[in-house]
C-alpha cells in the first residue's frame, strides 16, 4: 500500500529536469533521489524514508532519517519556484522537528529534566500521533483507490428517457427574460471567490483602549495631589478592558516612578499616591515596550490617541 | 398515495385500509399484464437513470415496499445466475441458460437500486461507452478523500493538518468530480465544512458511508506512544 | 476497430484470413467469462444510450456479424418470452419464469439495437417517470443552462470546472427537457460538447444565441476568465 521509494534511476526529478540550476545537476549525483510527484507532503515522505530502510514506524530512530529528510528539504528549496511557501514550510517544520529530536540524541541520555526536554518529548510524541495517523490514512487511500478502480469496471444504464415517456413531462415554466438569463449566466460565470482562509475577527468589536491614554487620564486626577483608591481610578471605567488598561497603566508608571502604591494587606484596597516632580509628566514618557510589543500600544487593536 | 394530515383517529384507519386495498389493486393490476409485477419492476429499472429507492419503486408500481423487496432481492438473484425460486422447476440438473449470469446486474448502491454492466465485460462494454470514463485520481486526492470520508463534515484545514500539506487545489478537484460537498459552515470557525457525495458512495458500490472499511486496524492505538519514545531512545 | 479503405485486392484477401482467425480468437475469448458471448452482448446493450448497428457490435465484441445476429436474435427472442434454442428443454407445458416476457425488449430500431422498455408497461413506467417531477428548472439547472448558453459548444468538464460542482445529472435534465443538446465531439478530448436547442431559443424568445444579452453589463472584467479557468484545471 505504501507506494515503494523510487530510487536513484527513474526517480529523476521531474521538476529538477525543467530546472536548469548548476545545484540540482551535483545533488543528482547523491545517492537517493526522489520524485518530487511521488509525495503528497512531508509524511508521506517521511513515511517512505521509514520504509526504505525497513524500519519498524513504531521503533524508527528517527535520527537515521532525518539527515536525508534535510538533504530532501535543501534540494526543494534548491527548485524553490516549484514549490509553494506553505507547502515548503510544511516540510520544514518537520525537518525542524525531526532536527530538535536528533539533537536530543546526541546528547547523553539521562532523566528529563527541565521544560525544554518535555516540550521536545511532546513534539516526538506528536510527531509519532501525526505520522501514524496519516499513515492510516493512507492505508485507507490505497483501499478506497482500488475500491473505485474496480467500481470503474461496472457501467451504469443511463439511458436518455424514451421519446414516448419524455413527451410525457409537464411543460416547462419559464419566467426568465433574456436580461435575467444573462445576469444568472454572469452570476454562474464569475470566479468563484476561494473561501477564506482564516477565522475573521471583523465581527468582534472590542473598542480600542489605549494604555496611554489611561496613563494620561488617571496621571492628570492624580497630579492633583490626593492619594486615590483604585476603585475610585477606575470608577468611571465602562468595560472589563478599560480596567485592565488602567491598571497596566499603572504599572508603567510605576516604573516610570511617578505613582505609588500602598496595600496594607493582600486583596485590600490599593492607594495608588502621585510621586513624580515632574508637574510636566505626560503618557509619551511611558516606557518604550508597548511599541515593540504586537499590539502596539493598546489592549485590542488600540490607536494611539495620545499620540 | 400520500395521506392527508388532520384525520381523526377512525379516518387514518379507514384510509391506512383503503391504501391497504389500493396496494393489493395494484398488485393484482400487475399481476395481469405479461411478465407480472417482476417484469414491470424492470420496465422502471430500464427508464432510471440514477439509484432509485425502493419506496420510490414501490409507489410507481403501486406495491408494498416489502413486495418491491422481495422482487428486487429475486431479480437480483437471477441476473447474477443463481435459480429463482420457482416451486416447479426444482428438478435437479437444470442448468441451462436460465441460470447463467446475465451480462448486467442489479444493485443497491447510495441507498437505491439501478442496473450495471457486469465489470467482467468492462473492457468491451468500455469500447462502447466514452462517457463516465473518469480518469484515475492522483495519490493527493485519494488521500484527501479518504480523509474527508473517515472525518466528515471536515474543514479543509483539519485535513491539511492531517495530511501536512495545502489542499486547496486538490478539494476543488474533488468537488468538481462531485465526489464531496459543501456541507455548510463550521458554527465556531465559519470555515466551510465538506462531506462526501452519493455520487461517491455510488461509484464506491455502497449504500452508505457506514460501510467504508474501518479505520480502526490500521490506526493502532496511540495509548502506546511513551513505549516507543523508549523504545528508540536506546 | 475500423478498416482501412484503400486495400489492394490481394491485401484484402490476406486481411480477411487473418481476421476471419481474430475473430474466432474472440469468440473463445467471450465463451471463458461467465454467461459467455450472449452475456456480453447483453452488457453492451444494456447501457448503451444510442442503439448500436451489429456491425459495430460485432466489432466491439470482436466476433463476426453472423454470431452476433444470431446472438440478438436469441436475446430477443428470449426477453419477449419465447423458450430460448435450448435442445434439452423442449418439453411442452414447460412456462415458468424463465419463459415469461421480461419488463425490456431489444428492439432494432432505424438500423440500430438498444433495450428499452417493454411497451405492455408503458403506463406504470410512465406513472414512475412522472412521480416527483417538477415543472420548474432547479437553480443548479438554471445556472448550468446559462453558462452552456454562453460558453457553446462546451464540454460537462468545462462547465464543471466553472460551477465549480458535478454537472452531470444536471446536463441528463437539461438534455431530457430538451434544452440543449449534444454537438459532436471535442476534437482534442473526444469529451462530448453541448449547446442549446432551437427549443431553448423559442422558450427565451429571441432568434438565435447572438440574440442572447451581452454579458459584459453585468459583470465588469470578463475578458480574462477563460484563462482563469483554464489555469484552475489541473
Amino acid at each position: 500500500m505504501v507506494p515503494s521509494l523510487a530510487p536513484t534511476s527513474e526517480a529523476e526529478p521531474a521538476a529538477a529536469a525543467e530546472t536548469p540550476d548548476a545545484g540540482t545537476s551535483d545533488s543528482r549525483k547523491a545517492g537517493f533521489e526522489v520524485r518530487l510527484a511521488n509525495f503528497t507532503g512531508p509524511f508521506d515522505l517521511l513515511l517512505g524514508l521509514i520504509s526504505k530502510h525497513k524500519l519498524d514506524i513504531t521503533e524508527v530512530a528517527l535520527a537515521t532519517v532525518t539527515d536525508e529528510f534535510i538533504k530532501y528539504i535543501r534540494r526543494l528549496q534548491e527548485l524553490g519556484e516549484e514549490w509553494a511557501l506553505d507547502e515548503a514550510s510544511e516540510f520544514l517544520v518537520i525537518a525542524a522537528t525531526l532536527l530538535d529530536l536528533k539533537a536530543a540524541r546526541l546528547l547523553p541520555a539521562g532523566e528529563v529534566e527541565d521544560a525544554e526536554d518535555i516540550a521536545l518529548l511532546e513534539a516526538r510524541d506528536l510527531l509519532f500521533a501525526r505520522l501514524l495517523q496519516y499513515k492510516a490514512f493512507k492505508q485507507i487511500a490505497g483501499i478506497l483507490g482500488e475500491t473505485l478502480e474496480q467500481e470503474a469496471r461496472r457501467y451504469p444504464r443511463q439511458v436518455a428517457l424514451e421519446g414516448h415517456f419524455a413527451a410525457l413531462l409537464p411543460e416547462l415554466v419559464w419566467r426568465h427574460s433574456p436580461e435575467q438569463f444573462a445576469e444568472l449566466a454572469a452570476k454562474a460565470l464569475k470566479p468563484k471567490e476561494a473561501a477564506p482562509e482564516e477565522v475573521g475577527l471583523g465581527h468582534l468589536h472590542a473598542p480600542p483602549v489605549s494604555v496611554k491614554e489611561q496613563a494620561e487620564i488617571m496621571g492628570y486626577r492624580l497630579k492633583l495631589g490626593a492619594p486615590l483608591s483604585f476603585q475610585t481610578l477606575i470608577v468611571d471605567a465602562e468595560t472589563t478592558l478599560v480596567v485592565v488598561a488602567r491598571f497596566l497603566a499603572l504599572l508603567e508608571m510605576f516604573r516610570d516612578r511617578v505613582v505609588a502604591f500602598e496595600q496594607p494587606e493582600p486583596l485590600a484596597e490599593l492607594t495608588v499616591r502621585w510621586t513624580g516632580d515632574d508637574a510636566e509628566w505626560d503618557s509619551s514618557s511611558l516606557s518604550e515596550e508597548y511599541e515593540a510589543g504586537p499590539e502596539p500600544d493598546g489592549i485590542g487593536s488600540g490607536e494611539n490617541g495620545s499620540e | 398515495m400520500r395521506q392527508g394530515l388532520n384525520l381523526t383517529e377512525s379516518e387514518a384507519g379507514k384510509t391506512a385500509v383503503s391504501e391497504q386495498k389500493t396496494l393489493q389493486d395494484g398488485l393484482a393490476e400487475l399481476e395481469a399484464l405479461p411478465g407480472g409485477p417482476r417484469a414491470a419492476l424492470e420496465a422502471v429499472l430500464m427508464v432510471i437513470d440514477q439509484p432509485a429507492t425502493s419506496e420510490e419503486l414501490a409507489a410507481g408500481l403501486n406495491v408494498t415496499v416489502a413486495v418491491v423487496e422481495d422482487l428486487l432481492q429475486d431479480l437480483q438473484r437471477e441476473y447474477s445466475g443463481y435459480t429463482v425460486k420457482a416451486p416447479d422447476v426444482d428438478a435437479v440438473g437444470f442448468a441451462d441458460a436460465s441460470t447463467a449470469p446475465r451480462g448486467f446486474e442489479l444493485r443497491n448502491v447510495a441507498g437505491g437500486w439501478r442496473i450495471y454492466s457486469r465489470s467482467d465485460f468492462a473492457d468491451i462494454v468500455g469500447r462502447f461507452v466514452l462517457e463516465g470514463q473518469t480518469t484515475r485520481l492522483t495519490q493527493a486526492a485519494l488521500e484527501t478523500l479518504a480523509v474527508i470520508a473517515y472525518r466528515q463534515p471536515v474543514s479543509r484545514a483539519r485535513v491539511s493538518a492531517i495530511r501536512g500539506v495545502n489542499v486547496d487545489s486538490v478539494v476543488r478537484t474533488l468537488t468538481q468530480r462531485g465526489l464531496i460537498e459543501d456541507s455548510g459552515n463550521d458554527p465556531e470557525s465559519g470555515a466551510v465544512l465538506y462531506r462526501t457525495t452519493s455520487y461517491f458512495l455510488e461509484r464506491m458500490g455502497i449504500g452508505s458511508v457506514a460501510e467504508l472499511p474501518q479505520l480502526s486496524p490500521h490506526l493502532p492505538g496511540l495509548e502506546g506512544i511513551d513505549e516507543y519514545y523508549d523504545a528508540s531512545r536506546m
